[in-house]
């Protein structure tokens, strides 16, 4: 009997349960002495207090004491420290990851950089910067705008646009307090292309040698350089063989130079003037948005990482990968969408997610869900299959309609108007297309909720409120004299 | 829902028990009928689905920006202009504070440095003034709640 | 705008809304005046009432009244009645299903079997018998064991087994009363076949003569006739090529012979003996299990009914269908499973569905929600994708075990069973298979029953009814040393 | 849970606040450890996952027997050997009524044919008897609970 600890919380705890209850393991869950409450530690069989989720003393501990053999570590937290992975290999516990040797290697990103350049792989200019004067001398080499980056931050921190030495000075300044967390922040200036997108490649990877890539994810949808809706294919290189191959074989091409050993994404930004990929980075662990490939392609990305964590050899050939259809996921965060995004808090007084075909929901949220806004607030990733763009899409925006949830704020309207939104409809977008886009969405919300206002408070609420089984009669109207819900319904047909 | 013509109710029918027809104008003077429908404490809308209860709670652009042009950073932090006190409204962690007790600030000077989960912001000030108070030290963690500064505005 | 009527109540309407809502489409739904809170009426835009679901002159009215475009008739009630749908289409209303002569031709057991023989299509050895003499003669003449069927039944009523003279004078009495229902019973008498498989293919068709196949499923485990578990691809023709061909060009020969123009299944009998396939009857209309179909095959089966409905022509080609991976469903029925499975009734105080990657869900059950044992008491459709056959079983065994419909009694520890028999598992079964393992089967769950009632009835009960918040805290076990769900996990790999 | 061997519950422990040890043992004298976890109000076990509440009102394949085994049709019609009367467990239509006041009847009989939302049904005597008095006609619907036949077993 496997034992595996997930060392994580919310929804990413729920989803590598599923594959880990499949395998036939058992489960044990880790909280932090205030995160008691959170419903991921009711996933597993059994749950431990740790310190802190980025405590490795206490989370080693802990999977010392459940007898782990595995480790799986979700994304964020541990996840991307190689000396966790260490600690624990050393002491004869498996690691659901690439080698430590590899998380350090591919993990930073100057590293990364430097080993793309040897494997023939093309990056955007680029230069280290040990100190500001270094930064603007860079930034004069390589043109503004530039990208401000630590070599070592994940989840959006850590690099800010300068688009003139004031700026770079500034960005240099935050990107290394941003960056402290991280250990030892080395910072470097990168060309900032303009309307740039964002897609990257899923690795899979075993101790053995054999890499297979399991297509593209384009993630170019971003708030703040962190994606909230993603699709697999990529509009872009879906409809460009050659420009899609170019990317896969560079992806395959640097993970085989680096010798990487587990299951992991390349990011590539694309340069529309140039027509051309660059690599920027890589993740050496599960990424959120994993599940549109797995819609797509079928793979289990989690069984794979798992096995391959066991120093199983990857059972998957690359003739065996092929891509059906379309995946969309819309990240659903509890957060303040009118007011810079800031992180809500609350409890979930109300829930209904959408079911049925065609969709897959991971959630971590339940009605009377506390949203603790310590952690990262991404309550659920709600994701639509289709047999094209058009039908995936569609099925998202009507899902992301029907969603529900009560008493806490969420970006749930930003993506219902953004999957509607003719740009995204045409997948006419780039990395800083919600930035740019984003007070006319605001406007739009703010003025939909102004109405629903209006309405509701037009509507004889108490007697509303109180109708606990509405009395649906027809009083002889006929639709066709009306617009019914004519707002909201385009059809394809 | 036409580009960014402003719509606004003109009046609500009932259709049926739980269903409401109402009728919209735009800036243009074009009318739309849009229909609505109540399912015990959900509202059902072609713009989505909304729980009862938060509909009267919501917070719309007009009212959020205020905020948001004082301060930029109203997300995180606080400002009430009559007592000049600033209040962290989540757990932050103070970077680093670039004032001291008695410090003159032009409008957009930066008071301090903080971080959340997500990213460091930097508070500006709102105004010219002085600062009356400095109640957190770099590196110190404070709860939702806590004062931050004392700003007394020219 | 189109306006949809949806004719039926129960899972159906909320899977076929789904499509209607993505398609753009308003929906009207009809109740019964005691089945007003059904869940189903909220999933339209609005509901009418109607005398009957199988009144056609009340739900014709309906469908005037509010002005549809169209009719889904759903399964059950009037959706292979030819007069209701020709009663609308000379209104000028469309219809999701074949023209009505269609409906005639291939809904008539017996027709549909002699268009089989003109078609050249197999079937097995039949006679029509207008009286219990015409019976017996016929049965000596093909030999016992004999089914006696009505020409024009369905739902698993008005067929019976008979494995002698006495049995059949029995069966001949009864299948004429079940099959008074449907009209002017004609019944006959057909070759029962010994551990015979019941696999059916998928048709889709429409009005201009284009004609695909959507591959085939297998439903081979039923209780009294009624399938509660099904799959696709069948077990018994994805491992033989030349068998599932032969399968495929069958069902297509027999559909363009008839000049079929809806979507549709033809039924087939395998018989081991002969290894061959037999034709048995045609479903001229959306069946519970088309969800495994859609799995596998990426097509929206609805989507198709709807549009060829509206006379659109198919805008699938036979080249482009393929089928992925393996789809499983699992029918969740309220029922005492111990009791003969006699309908249960009750009120669904808890409520735990599945839910996650690799899954769907159709369902119609919520917390308070009624069981009324005057209709088919199905809850909803647990259904698992997996890679391969062994993946998806597993899957769905798994989904099933965290399911919780509480308040009434469920199939669900059948279900479960099923799942995880060795016979299940290697697809050793046919369609007696479930009533001949029944005894164990039930056996089964009786001690695993006992068992927890023992072990709850030992635990402090009202103490952990009141721990809201269970505080879980290791006290110092360790795992290795026990046999943690050892019964329950046994891995593959 | 090993092929037939009926399994009895040797004792339980606690393991952590809401998880516990079962310790089985089958007829063969192996014994097995099973864990379940209560998560408020549900019991999770390697069988599957149920509502409290429900668990102690389960009816097992034992109880269930006893009127199967006397009628056939025990998920529809109840039998009192007491008073003799059968009655109605679901709405039902009586299609047909072979007997009448006064008929004699042998073991096995059918005594009427009636029909659910399921299928036709035969109710068979359970006895050698006699019909002492017939409630309903053929095509008649009745509710759950009604009376139907009463018979008086020899």
């Amino acid at each position: 009997m496997t034992i595996l600890l997930i060392a994580n919380r919310g929804e990413v705890v729920v989803r590598v349960a599923k594959t880990a209850r499949e395998l036939g393991w058992k489960i044990a869950t880790i909280y932090e002495p205030d995160d008691r409450q959170s419903p991921h530690i009711r996933v597993g069989d059994i749950a431990v207090e740790v310190d802190s989720y980025t405590s490795i003393d206490s989370v080693v501990e802990a999977a010392l004491r459940v007898g782990a053999d595995i480790v799986h570590p979700g994304y964020g937290f541990l996840s991307e420290n190689p000396e966790f992975a260490k600690k624990l290999l050393d002491l004869g516990i498996s690691w659901a990851g690439p080698s430590p040797e590899k998380m350090r290697l591919l993990g930073d990103k100057i590293e990364a950089r430097r080993l793309a350049e040897q494997a023939g792989v093309p990056v955007l200019p680029w230069c280290e910067a040990l100190d500001v004067g270094d930064a603007l001398r860079c930034a004069e080499d390589i043109g503004y705008p530039v990208v401000v980056k630590a070599s070592n931050t994940g989840g959006g921190r850590g690099q800010r646009i300068a688009r003139n030495g004031e700026e770079l000075v500034k960005a240099f300044q935050l990107v290394a307090l941003e960056a402290r967390g991280w250990g030892k922040p080395r910072i470097f200036v990168e060309k900032f292309v303009e309307n740039a997108r964002h897609v990257e490649v899923q690795i899979l990877a075993d101790r053995y040698g054999s890499v297979v890539h399991l297509y593209e994810r384009e993630c170019s949808v971003q708030r703040r350089r962190q994606k909230i809706v993603e699709e697999a294919p990529s509009p872009l290189t879906a409809r460009r063989k050659k420009l899609r191959s170019e990317l896969l074989d560079y992806a395959l091409k640097l993970s085989e130079y680096a010798g990487y050993d587990g299951i992991g994404t390349l990011e590539f930004i694309y340069d529309p003037k140039s027509d051309q990929f660059y690599f920027i980075e890589a993740n050496t662990r599960l990424q959120v948005e994993h599940g549109v490939t797995e819609m797509v392609t079928g793979v289990d990305i989690v069984k794979h990482q798992l096995l391959t964590g066991l120093e199983k050899p990857l059972s998957l050939r690359q003739s065996e990968i092929t891509v059906r259809g379309w995946a969309v996921e819309a990240r659903v965060y509890a957060e303040k969408v009118l007011s810079d995004f800031a992180p809500a808090e609350g409890v979930v007084t109300k829930l209904r997610m959408p079911s049925g075909p065609w969709l897959r929901v991971d959630s971590i949220v339940e009605e009377g869900y506390h949203v603790n806004p310590k952690y990262d607030t991404l309550l659920a990733k709600i994701i639509a299959w289709g047999s094209d763009r058009l039908e995936a899409v569609k099925r998202l925006e009507i899902a992301l309609k029907e969603t529900v949830i009560g008493g806490v704020e969420t970006n749930l309207d930003l993506l219902r108007e953004l999957l509607a939104s003719e740009e995204f409809v045409k997948a006419d977008y780039h990395t800083l297309f919600l930035e740019k886009t984003l007070d006319r969405i605001r406007r739009k919300i703010s003025e939909k909720l102004q109405i629903l206002k209006e309405i509701v408070s037009r509507i004889n609420m108490p007697q509303l409120l109180h109708m606990k089984t509405p009395n649906v009669r027809l009083q002889g109207i006929r639709w066709r004299t009306y617009g019914w819900l004519a707002a909201s319904t385009r059809s394809r047909y | 829902m036409g580009g960014s013509q402003r719509q606004r109710v003109l009046g609500i029918k009932r259709v049926s028990d739980n269903v409401y027809e109402v009728l919209l104008e735009d800036d243009s003077g074009k009318r739309y009928t849009v229909h609505v429908k109540v399912e015990g404490d959900i509202l059902e809308t072609p713009y989505g689905s909304y729980y009862l209860q938060d509909i009267s709670r919501i917070e719309t652009v007009g009212e959020a920006r205020g905020g948001r042009s004082v301060l930029g950073v109203s997300w995180a932090i606080d400002f009430d202009s009559s007592s000049g006190i600033f209040k962290a409204k989540l757990s932050l962690k103070i970077i680093d504070v670039k004032v001291g007790r008695g410090s003159r600030v032009a409008r957009d000077d930066t008071l301090l440095l903080f971080e959340t989960m997500k990213m460091v912001g930097e508070l500006k000030s709102p105004c010219e003034g002085i600062v009356e108070e400095v109640f957190v030290k770099p590196g110190e963690g404070v709860k939702s709640g806590s004062q931050l500064l004392k700003l007394k505005c020219k």
